[in-house]
């Protein structure tokens, strides 16, 4: 299944209006930069929470440091808000 | 020394994580204890209910990467985290840090540091819902500077 | 808040003085504790008891007034201190305090304040026997350091 | 009974040989420094222990900060060594 998932939490989730959502991709996959255009495009204003200051983004997990990492299909991408525990 | 790690619904008892950690650390001098609970009022006003979110799996790594960066900065003879999740009523417990140690320097230095970061890097969202609605919590400037000034501090950590 | 003291020969058990403190401080979001114990090991040598000596009434009083001190400096909502005296073998309990507030950064404080203060102004002495023989234990310039850095502390001690 | 009650702790005990005593005084009383003297007198070299440093003396369970109280038949004087609580 040559797709993405992308996963929303907390707020991130309520301003999505969804907490996943499978993302197609070609087969060679695509940089993270692409993903958020591609993701701009999906949702339109409401994907301007996931550039809000603070959100952090997750591959597989751990977070990214930048918006290069080359996603391929299988991967998990999660849009996180600033954390709030302890 | 493996910190001992726990992320889950269910509530934990301070007593019996002391034993089990004495257990562990039978010779250690000094043991500093920390347990937050649910505050029944906040910034936002009365809280009814407390909702914890997390992300399974990286949220249990985020904690396991706090408590063995406290491991690497003191020398702990053990070291427990356990942290909530789900929806907690007003006094309920959510954390929990215990640090073992020979010295009561370092068990202090270790649990107040796992407190500090946890607040700003292990992977939870908090929810509260009150008369006035609900609303996600926005993380503390105050917290921030908490955990800005153990960096500061890498360099002149103490290596007891 | 008036802090809850015990001075004497009996074990503690940190829990049950969790719960009682809980109890006197339902609301509070935060509580440190801490607990130390006889170390097997010591300056000395090898460890086999530990002979607490105290001055029964000036003690008592002088644990208090470490206590009170704490109460005026944070915003506390329950403290209590459990300190043991008489013959005590390696790994047991000497010192119990726990602090609670509304945040973590006054209990901390708070507890560790009573740590250093109880080491270095409450009436108590030490004496350890081990295959070595016996001594009295000396006073540690690092705990009179500890202590000395509140009082230094004392004009911009936070007010929250 | 015209005495004050003079009571040794820890190491002073064992330096004095004893855990308290007895000394008579007059009916007006006596600063805490004439008692030093007396002490010193009674017991010979065994009392340089009480002016060692570190070593603090209570008059009735309070910290005499100087050795200028005046001590009264039934007061009790404690000589402390420095205090290893905690």
């Amino acid at each position: 299944m040559s797709a993405l998932r992308v996963r929303y939490f907390a707020a991130l989730r309520d301003a999505l209006g969804r907490e996943e959502e499978r993302v197609p991709v070609a087969g060679e996959g695509l940089r993270l930069a692409a993903l958020r255009d591609l993701l701009l495009e999906r949702h339109g204003e409401a994907a301007g929470a996931l550039a809000a200051p603070g959100v952090r983004v997750a591959v597989n997990q751990a977070f990214a440091e930048s918006d290069d990492p080359w996603l391929v299909p299988g991967d998990e991408v999660a849009f996180l808000p600033p954390v709030t525990g302890g | 020394m493996r910190p001992e790690i726990r992320v889950g619904p269910e509530d934990f008892d301070l007593g019996e994580a002391y034993a089990a950690l004495r257990r562990r650390a039978p010779a250690a001098g000094a043991v500093a204890a920390f347990v937050g609970c649910v505050r029944d009022l906040s910034d936002g006003g009365a809280v009814d209910v407390l909702e914890l979110e997390h992300y399974p799996g990286m949220t249990e790594r985020s904690v396991a990467e706090v408590a063995d960066e406290a491991a690497r900065r003191w020398p702990l003879d053990a070291l427990t985290v356990v942290h909530r999740v789900g929806r907690l009523g007003p006094a309920e417990q959510i954390v929990l840090v215990l640090a073992a140690s020979a010295h009561r320097e370092a068990a202090f230095d270790a649990a107040r540091f796992v407190m500090d970061y946890l607040k700003t890097r292990a992977v939870f969202w908090k929810r509260e819902r009150g008369p006035a609605g609900e609303r996600w919590i926005e993380s503390r400037a105050s917290d921030h500077a908490a955990a800005a000034a153990w960096r500061d501090s890498a360099e002149d950590a103490p290596e007891r």
